[in-house]
């Protein structure tokens, strides 16, 4: 399975200045939605992982979208993550 | 303008002189117009957001403005600031940017406000307006603010800027999410850029504030429909794409929006997001 | 600021303080404002797009700037015109906008030309700058300003907008398309809406104008990629919806850009257009 | 097949201020572009056709989009439109 992940906001800045990032999983169909931020947060991460994963899910102020739509629509973290996915991870911006 | 946009209707001569080629345009009309010079809206942040959606607001011809800020004009405020003057240096900003759209249109009634928005001052500010702009620069005035617009019903047009990109979306508005809703929990204080540190661009503000300005426009003509509740416009000018997303609905569980909430009047936003109702000069 | 950013540059401690929040933007740089600050920009039109194109590039630094346009401020104007003031009645816009962008950023200088931009007089004017704005409001002047473009060689960050949308991109830049390339054949004049008919919103002109500020900021960091070239932004404000899409690309047969040209010096565009290098006033 | 057909820059007015129209046809696989300019003409459009056909093919200042490309880069007016195609006809806007 092959997964798209986008980073804005800002996170990108966490994982090598990349804004997108091609994910293959050859021997899978479909990853818990858990399973690849940790994933994410193991291989992908160049920096202080506390800036992207607390308590084994996204830190606060990280809104997470599952093909253009707000994650709690399609459960959160509990989501199953399917080929062709692109999972989108926004970090909200505050400045003015 | 013909006879069939003028019957029936309290706009002054100098009214329609000024806004015929804006109360023409489809799904506004004379009664948009009407609702618009009748409105008032409450602007907190007259920096980089705030000044083209003041700007735009008052050249719309809404009846009255309020302007909150604290702050006083710099010049490295003015790379992107474009409400104010250099000769303005060292003045309040709110009363800057009234100077200047005074001067654009002298039908507006405007409210300066030169002080910071605190859970002390928001309430009696808030009451006397039918929407706040959110166009602050910080996480705990968002939370404030927020929380001010759930607590007396208001609703609440949000934008957000930094570097390249910028956010927009309106909060407690036709039954939608607020701002707690989608973000229950403030972010680590050390996960916050803020435009002193990590730059912002003028154009990038531009599009934000014009964006939150329109908006403010349709909820005030009642074009409900395309109201930007329940979905996030995310703008990345580098790439020159915006996406627009569809982000959860109002939350019952909700702390200040929801059926059995614990936040009940304002709370300290300070101690809440550990951080200050203020971002360092810039 | 820091000592990191200001290492080896020509910029005046007066500009590193004006610009400092800005060229700590990352892909701006002191090298980026160096560029803004020696660049000169011709904007076409002083009017609903030109305002807010004009108040941005001003602000960002922009070392000169040049105004057309041919006509006076109405007040039937102001609710689009951000650049303008009610005590500029009468007078030409393009020494009206003049003069509240050197109110904002003193540091520019300012080239106005009140004339009309027609055949005679374009390619005199546009020989002193590196990019243009098309800011204006017609069919002939958007064919004639193309053409200027691509015979002087200089890239074109267009911009358009009635109702409530807008359309953006840049043309003959890089290698990609002319305006010609797209829209070979002008349209029957029975089909072209003017604002002053159609009506337009000031928040939609502020989007679309930031826009392209934006894009002539790009092109002078020399930030490519990101240009709108080969693409075509396209903007409904009742929906908040933006789609950027992907256009053909230069062709070869193109009557100004291609191969063999047959337009090799300016030609009559309102005889071409059917139609005359001014909207009425609106 | 399916076709979605968009419009935009005004050129909703002539088809019943309609901006999104979904057209059916039970009987076929894919349809030359230019007959469904000509069926959209003669069936959807509800006044002043010269606004939107011009010598059999869209008049000059409209753009068309495949799936949000420009025609040109598929051929044009010879293209076969397919199922779930969508289909955006812009009239380019002039004023400022
Ligand atoms: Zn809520
Ligand atoms: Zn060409």
């Amino acid at each position: 399975m092959k997964v798209k992940i986008e980073l804005s906001g800002g996170l990108e800045l966490l994982f090598d200045k990349k804004k997108v990032h091609e994910i293959e999983f050859a021997d899978k169909n479909e990853i818990p939605l858990k399973d690849l931020i940790l994933y994410m947060r193991d291989n992908l991460l160049k920096e202080r992982s506390e800036l992207f994963v607390v308590d084994d899910t996204v830190r606060p102020g990280i809104l997470v979208l599952i093909n253009d739509a707000d994650w709690e629509l399609f459960g959160g973290i509990s989501y199953n993550v399917e080929d062709k996915d692109t999972i989108i991870f926004i970090s909200t911006l505050h400045g003015g | 303008m013909e006879i069939k946009y003028i019957k029936e209707h309290t706009l002054k001569p100098n009214e329609i002189e000024r806004y015929g080629r804006q109360l023409i345009t489809p799904d506004i009309g004379v009664s948009g117009q009407m609702s618009l010079c009748n409105a008032s809206v409450l602007i907190v942040g007259a920096g980089g957001l705030g000044c083209p959606v003041a700007l735009y607001l008052s050249s719309a011809g809404v009846g009255t403005l309020g302007l909150v800020d604290y702050d006083t004009v710099e010049i490295s405020n003015l790379h992107r600031q474009i409400g104010h003057r250099e000769s303005s240096k060292g003045i309040s900003k709110a009363v800057s940017l009234a100077k200047t759209i005074s001067e654009l249109n002298s039908l507006v009634k405007i409210n300066t406000y030169e002080t910071t928005f605190t859970s002390d001052t928001a309430m009696e500010i808030i009451k006397d307006y039918d929407i706040v702009v959110d166009a602050s620069d910080n996480v705990a005035t968002r939370y404030l603010v927020n929380d001010a617009c759930v607590l007396t019903g208001k609703p609440l047009v949000s934008g957000s800027a930094l570097k390249w990109e910028g956010q927009v979306t309106v909060y407690n508005y036709n039954n939608g999410p607020c701002y707690r809703c989608i973000f229950p929990t403030p972010p680590p204080v050390e996960t916050v850029t803020k435009c002193s540190d990590g730059g912002v661009l003028g154009p990038i503000v531009g599009v934000i504030g014009s964006l939150q300005a329109l908006e403010t426009i349709k909820i005030l003509t009642n074009n409900k429909e395309g109201v930007l509740s329940g979905r996030l416009l995310i703008y990345d000018g580098m790439s020159a794409v915006f996406r627009t997303v569809r982000i959860r609905g109002r939350q019952s569980g909700c702390n200040v929006c929801g059926d059995k909430p614990t936040v009940t009047q304002l709370i300290d936003y300070t101690q809440f997001c550990r951080s200050d109702y203020s971002e360092s000069a810039g």
